[in-house]
């Protein structure tokens, strides 16, 4: 059958089923391969708290969007233009997300009474003429996959377990996609399990060809390819950008690595990034507590490891004391926050930008450190090293924050060579003629490091004030003054170590947006669109916090009005209303979800305006 | 072969004898404790413990938590930490597990390990990386003047019970028993030959060890511990634990244990039954035995036991994750960067 | 005579009868546990116990942490609180202390209380408030998906150990007991009708009851426990303790259990040569032979022991906040909130 | 022999000793006895950290500092007019802030060549005339208490003992003052031991009759009585009246009281105190850390108690996440924190003001809590009622900031009457047809309290997000936005229940001086002073700074300059910047004690361009 094929710039697909249908892995599968063919990808996923909700429910719906495209995609995709729903609920919790004209693939299996009512469905939306604005492809999957499955020797229930791979397979004919790369992935994946495999790839071929005979299937899209740079490329997730990135971090300063952590979501993953890389030499301890795994972090840091923390927010809150212990001692620490919605246990798998105030502010005493923020997923990897260059060159604990939106999302990468990564030097102390635990680097103000096992240079350190150069318990009230203001000025000093920031669009004007971590993505695709359109509006993505970037003011300077989109209250907003001293226009969104392109477009026009 | 800068400075070969005497392990500061705490006799022996190992001045590592004792690492000329409340174990674990090469010391009170820092202590206890424990027990927050601690008895009253304390307190031996700790010890600061023996003995065993030391705080809970070290009355109410020696005490070793079924009961060889040969012969090797004598506490009638109520050995913690690294390198050969960052599926543009 | 706002809700008289069934204890929240999971055992089983008490429903609390398990107090149509990681122990003390006319229930996970929570979990041992907790030991962070717990074995894998977990587990009861808690007992979630009695004599016991339950977590860590759940095997590889009696068990109660020394041996007595007069009878009174059976966990080739390990009465911590109340108002008066603001050294100026 | 006598308005004593020479009890009783004569007196006791310094050394000296008035004194004062100094140490360690032709009193047993080598003395003061500005007073106490005591059957190191107590006579006759109350003290402490009651008694009249007779003591001072309130007096310390502030709320709520607490220097007397309550059927439980100890008094509270924490900065660190858990939880929970220098360990026996951005900011998540602090060791009373009276009427954890200067120190106070302290309303929910765990009043936002125990209202709480209203755990993302947003305005809406701030001097002007927590002492002072002698410049006491005063921005409006003196670098100063975004000039002291009344004076000088 001849099929009309459309070329497009973009396309969103969303898979939506119950957590036990294997969403997470089919989109996973689609993301990767598609990287792989050069497009560029972005994901989120997005799964219920519960570990394995009842069958059916709203709540329980597990989905996981991909956003592909020719040029440079930079969110998962405000709306959807397929839509995967293997049940009622999944159709029910995401309709509201799909483009109108969209198109919906439904498996009929899912919408029996039962599913209706768990749903909460009053008429079945396939007979109640609800849908008329979608395309809508509906197919009892579990029948057709039994069909193709008749012949061999597999149970009923794990015969429907492979639903999900005949989905992607008719994904693949919708997007012209080769299916062989899944093919060989499902070989490697039920390597043991040849049954599981055989039913695998047939069903995947099956929903590839339901897709070529079926006459209401009348078109084909392909997504034009974009040019990329050459080189290696990898599908990549903030969190195990984190984990690359501190091992290429301590590989780039001549150091072992140590990480101590205790799981926590949405960070946990790094933690298991890190205990899988053994054969790399690294070390870590699954500790007791997040009390603990900080501390332990600070205890290899003395020892001379690069060391480093991992946590999201409650953890966060329980680090503080021993931050502020690390602040004292001076030691080099990478100190991880992948931020979830909060206060306290709030929506542990939700994104949010709320740690900010906690990261800047959240010691007692006068106790300043550096506080970074990464963008994108891939840039986890870049901010992560960042983070160490400054730990270890100002020996002091480095913040980095992240969130859960940034840290299970993932986006093609093109591997670095190694000689592309910042350098990192170290210098141990070794001379004891000239070793003061205390005396400071005269532009840096950093202490040195000296290691246990260094002849000569046995020394002591701890919480308490000491005394400037020797390092000693001191008392003395004008020493604590000197002490402080030193601590204080070393972290000022930073500013003169961090690239400028770069405003994109025109250097002065009436307005500036300013994104910071995930905001990027949605921000800067919004700027670019506007751009496209030539509107009047300049943007900046702000990755230093502390220090902040020291033409920072001058830019502010240039225009008359600054917002800042924050997934939080305006934790940010506030942080430059004091350092600038001058009204900011905050835009928040504290729904445990990111901002969508539209949001800030309809705001930037707003302020320009331009009715929307 | 990757650089690693901590691998060079471990290489430099020490300049000189390794040969010390306790001196080597003093340092200029004046020790900041009252006249006549128990604490200065701990430090005097382990001062003079430190300089017998053999081992260079520069791979030990003294780490402690906040009260008096932990003040312990500003006195000794090594390299130290004084910590934050409770998290000496934390510190000192992050040490060995990242430098098994190092020796480290742990100093911490009965506050600082049993309260605020108790988690740490069973977990380190179960987790069994080589760290030497000196848990000072003086029954009492001193450096904060004098409140009950986990380990202060019913009814003391201290400025923060002035009524009495009403909760039970641990027996640091019997948790660090429960909560697997495979090298366990008690010992007063009077006894120093002791004292000296059971921190080399700990020193030599490759894991977890842990002694308390009954530690007298002359300021604000003088004399708790009197009976064990009062030269008149100690003999009579001390048991010293020996390995495959027979449990046997008093002024004239007149008095001894023997076990009654499973409970330790007094026998006086003065009767006339009973004699040295019905004494329980010590296994410091049997966790149960340990638990059974460590019990012995609760009965007022019984003397106190001290020495090493155990001495396991078992693979510690710092030693198995070499032993995975080495494994897993094994297996699937040594991983590169380069591997590391290209992960498993990556493809290539050109 | 000062007003108590709390006494006047306390003195409200309880409208109806006390008569409940298991129902009375649900709530219309949907459980949001995977199905199969061993928690739904406990649930159901402490719904029906709580019925059966004769407490009116208002005057029962349950306290959770954070995991899979500390969902528990959703599912319970009573007062409750979904503590924060670690915390379900110190929230029920300051419950309990505040108000010991209310029935207080813990529901916690082996990462909850042993991990992050274990400082307080060993401080609550020692300290005896009447608190009844199930610590549901499913050995995994479920709600994490998956990582090792404290209660992990050696040489697991999971998320977080893919080369296998290299520190050693707690086991909970010989933890429990080193920290001096008073009533310790395990059972599994398949055992009902042993889990229902259990929980019942924990709430008579007046203090710190701890009950461990084997929990199964279907998704992360599948049949840990089957050779104590599986009907064909459980028989020979539990032994049930029972106050009193002698120890026995099998299949037809063939085996036994006997002291050797203090060593606990199987007998078989279908070699002839033993019968169940030799067994070991139980007595839970006693913390050292507790201390012994507990350690069986060690010997792979003897039953593991479940049910009451301990069961020893001595005055609870709120109780005795109140009888020191009691005592020094009788001593000294009651004060008047005049007297305390005047405190000792006042003087007036008219 | 007949003495001049000269009539002062104020005189400041610091008795100076080794730790073990008594100087805190000394200082106390003569700041006691001085009170009970209706002087006002402020105090403040230095000591060093260790417990039992070494003798004679420097960083071993202990000292106690009066100062007394017949006017309101708010400090204890900058310089010293009279110096009792028991050794070299503590004369040297003090003469800095002596007055010019100010007394010294020493004791030469304590100059000897040990005590002067001790104190690094090269030569003798006593002999090398380096005391010629001053009037000095030396004699061998030791020797002339021997000569007193010398019929007496008691050992030479109790004689010595009593040395203090025989300075404490001298003092007595130097300020005419009766020495029955002291006597009659004496009988008291020392009713179980009789030689030492006759030691001290007979000593401290011989030093009484010592000033009498010798002839160098040619002067005798009167500080003339100041006009007081009727009333019934005592002296309290900062924690004292926390500790009573507790009690008395809670009677005044007609609910019972819970401390949960961890000893830490310089909060743990209220612990003490509040333990040593039990007749008053007061509950506490000294926990096994901080954690504990605040998370128990969040179960006391959802029990129904008024209860409480206490700590100092690195508890407060510690208690991060149970602030969040308890905000979230909303219920009522009084935070103190007994502020020391900072950063980790600090200077643990010194006071700071270094915690407020902590107090303030120190949550993971969106998660703003009512933040006080407190002016004086009276004032702690007042305002640990006024937090619990936020925190029931808010349901909310409330942060009262003090320091260890206000915690330690001293001044009489006024007993209120019961009916004069404020009335706490509390209503615990009771109507099971119209309970909803999370249904708001509509005017302060609070949601109900019901406490375990009522029948029909069995409800669950927890650290998830709630649902508005009815509290079950909520994923809902516009509920989540609408729970911030409510718990954001819950809080600020507290601003229309406290006063308003009061300006001292004209309402406009040029200068406005703003003090708060411990630096109201000295800046009051230098205000009263300043304004005595004619100066411009307005001052304003701030004691609530989350929410602010309604009508800051108001007054702040009306001044051309601000200034804040503060114990940091400057962290109520950033605050106010951030709130009206206007410059705000810092005046900071980070040397581990307060502000002289001078150096404030100094400053405002400077800033009114009047040279110094
Ligand atoms: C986080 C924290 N909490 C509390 C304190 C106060 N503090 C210092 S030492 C101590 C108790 C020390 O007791 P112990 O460990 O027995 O030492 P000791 O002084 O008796 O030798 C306390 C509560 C602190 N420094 N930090
Ligand atoms: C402070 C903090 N740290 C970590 C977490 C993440 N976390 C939630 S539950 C859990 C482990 C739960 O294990 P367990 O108590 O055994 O419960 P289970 O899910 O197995 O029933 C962890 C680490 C958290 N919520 N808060
Ligand atoms: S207070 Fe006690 S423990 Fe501390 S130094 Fe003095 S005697 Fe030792
Ligand atoms: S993940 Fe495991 S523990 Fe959690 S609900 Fe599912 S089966 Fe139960
Ligand atoms: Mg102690
Ligand atoms: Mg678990």
């Amino acid at each position: 059958m001849k099929k009309q094929i459309k070329y497009i710039d973009e396309i969103v697909i969303r898979f939506a089923g119950d957590s036990g249908d294997g969403m997470q892995i089919t989109g996973n599968q689609y993301a990767e391969t598609s990287a792989e063919l050069g497009y560029d990808v972005n994901t989120f996923p997005d799964y219920p708290s519960e570990i394995r909700a009842p069958e059916g429910t709203l709540y329980g719906v597990s989905a996981f969007q991909v956003n592909l495209g020719s040029e440079k995609v930079n969110t998962p995709g405000d709306q959807i233009d397929v839509l995967v729903a293997m049940n009622a609920s999944s159709l029910k919790v995401n309709i509201g997300n799909v483009k109108p004209n969209g198109i919906i693939i439904l498996n009929k299996a899912g919408f029996t009474p039962k599913y209706l009512a768990t749903a909460q469905y009053e008429t079945n939306p396939l007979d109640d003429h609800s849908l008329t604005d979608y395309q809508v492809f509906a197919y009892d999957i579990n029948e057709i996959i039994n069909f193709e499955l008749a012949d061999m020797d597999i149970s009923p229930k794990d015969a429907r377990r492979t639903k999900n791979i005949w989905a992607l397979g008719l994904i693949y004919w919708l997007c012209s996609r080769p299916i062989e790369p899944t093919i060989e992935w499902l070989g490697t994946k039920f390597a043991n399990k040849p049954v599981m495999r055989e039913a695998n790839i047939r069903v995947l071929k099956a929903g590839y060809k339901f897709g070529g005979i079926r006459e209401e299937f009348a078109v084909q899209y392909i997504v034009k390819k974009k040019k990329v740079k050459k080189g290696t490329y990898r599908n990549i997730t903030g969190n195990n950008a984190v984990a690359l990135g501190l091992v290429a971090a301590a590989y780039r300063a001549n150091l072992p690595f140590f990480l101590g952590s205790y799981p926590i979501t949405p960070a946990t993953e790094i933690l298991h990034y890190i205990s899988s890389y053994k054969r790399f030499g690294v070390k870590h301890l699954q500790a007791e507590d997040e009390i603990a795994g900080v501390i332990s972090a600070i205890g290899a840091a003395y020892g001379g490891y690069l060391a480093a923390t991992t946590t999201s927010g409650p953890g966060l809150s329980l680090k503080v004391e021993a931050l502020g212990f690390a602040a004292m001692l001076e030691l080099p620490l990478i100190v991880i926050d992948v931020m979830r919605a909060g206060p306290s246990t709030g929506l542990p798998t939700k994104p949010e930008q709320s740690d900010l105030y906690l990261a800047l502010y959240g010691r007692h005493g006068e106790c300043p450190l550096p506080v970074l923020a990464a963008h994108s997923a891939s840039n986890c990897f870049e901010m992560t090293i960042e983070a160490a260059r400054i730990a270890i060159k100002y020996m002091t604990p480095v913040i980095l924050l992240t969130d859960g939106y940034l840290g299970q999302g993932s986006e093609p990468w093109r591997i670095p060579a190694i000689d592309e990564l910042p350098e990192i030097e170290v210098h141990f102390a070794k001379d004891p003629k000239t070793f003061q635990p205390y005396k400071r680097d005269e532009v840096t103000l950093s202490r040195p490091w000296a290691i246990p096992g260094t002849q000569g240079l046995e020394h002591r350190i701890g919480g308490l004030e000491k005394a400037d150069i020797t390092g000693n318990v001191s008392h003395d009230p004008l020493n604590h003054e000197r002490m402080t203001i030193l601590r204080d000025e070393k972290i000022k000093r930073i500013a003169d170590d961090i690239p400028l920031a770069k405003v994109h669009g025109e250097e002065k004007g009436d307005l500036l947006v300013i994104s910071w971590g995930s905001t990027y993505g949605a921000v800067k695709t919004a700027i670019d669109q506007l751009h496209s359109e030539a509107k009047k509006v300049s943007y900046l993505n702000l990755k230093y916090i502390n220090p902040l970037p020291k033409n920072l003011g001058e830019i502010f300077s240039n225009f008359e009005r600054i917002l800042i989109p924050e997934l939080n209250m305006g934790q940010l907003k506030h942080v430059l209303e004091a350092a600038f001293l001058r009204p900011i226009i905050g835009f928040n969104k504290i729904q445990g979800n990111t901002f969508v392109v539209e949001e800030i477009k309809d705001k930037i026009l707003e302020l320009l305006g331009e009715a929307v | 072969m990757v650089k690693n800068l901590i691998d060079e400075i471990i290489n430099i070969p020490h300049e000189g004898p390794i040969e010390y005497t306790a001196k080597d392990f003093k340092n200029d500061l004046d020790v900041r404790w009252c006249p006549g705490c128990g604490n200065y006799s701990i430090l005097a022996q382990l001062q003079k413990v430190l300089a017998d190992l053999g081992v260079a001045r520069e791979d030990f590592a003294i780490i402690s938590g906040i009260g008096c004792s932990s003040r312990f690492p500003y006195y000794m000329n090594l390299y130290g930490v004084h910590g934050i409340h409770g998290r000496a174990l934390p510190i000192a674990s992050g040490l060995k597990i990242a430098r098994p090469d190092l020796s480290v010391w742990v100093a911490t009170g009965d506050g600082d390990n049993m309260s605020i820092g108790g988690n740490h202590f069973i977990h380190a206890c179960r987790r069994n990386i080589d760290l030497n424990v000196c848990m000072f027990n003086n029954e009492i927050y001193s450096l904060t003047k004098g409140q009950y601690s986990p380990t202060s008895r019913v009814g003391q009253k201290t400025k923060s019970s002035p009524y009495g304390v009403i909760d039970d307190p641990f027996d640091p031996v019997l948790l660090a028993l429960g909560a697997g700790a495979p090298f366990v010890a008690r010992v007063s600061d009077k006894d120093v030959a002791l004292l000296r023996e059971i921190m080399k003995q700990g020193y030599r065993h490759k894991g977890f060890s842990f002694l308390e030391v009954y530690s007298n705080c002359v300021i604000f809970n003088d004399g708790s511990f009197n009976i064990f070290t009062n030269k008149e009355i100690k003999d009579e109410n001390t048991l010293y634990l020996e390995h495959a020696k027979p449990l046997v005490f008093g002024k004239n070793m007149e008095f001894g244990i023997k076990l009654d079924g499973f409970k330790p009961v007094l026998i006086d060889f003065a009767d006339g039954k009973s004699s040295i040969d019905d004494c329980l012969v010590y296994d410091n090797k049997d966790r149960v035995l340990a638990n059974i004598v460590a019990n012995m506490v609760y009965d007022m009638d019984l003397p106190r036991p001290v020495g090493v109520f155990l001495d396991l050995e078992r693979p510690s913690y710092e030693f198995k994750v070499l032993e995975q690294i080495k494994y897993e390198k094994e297996k699937k050969g040594v991983g590169t960067i380069e591997e590391l960052l290209k992960g498993e599926n990556y493809w290539v543009i050109d």
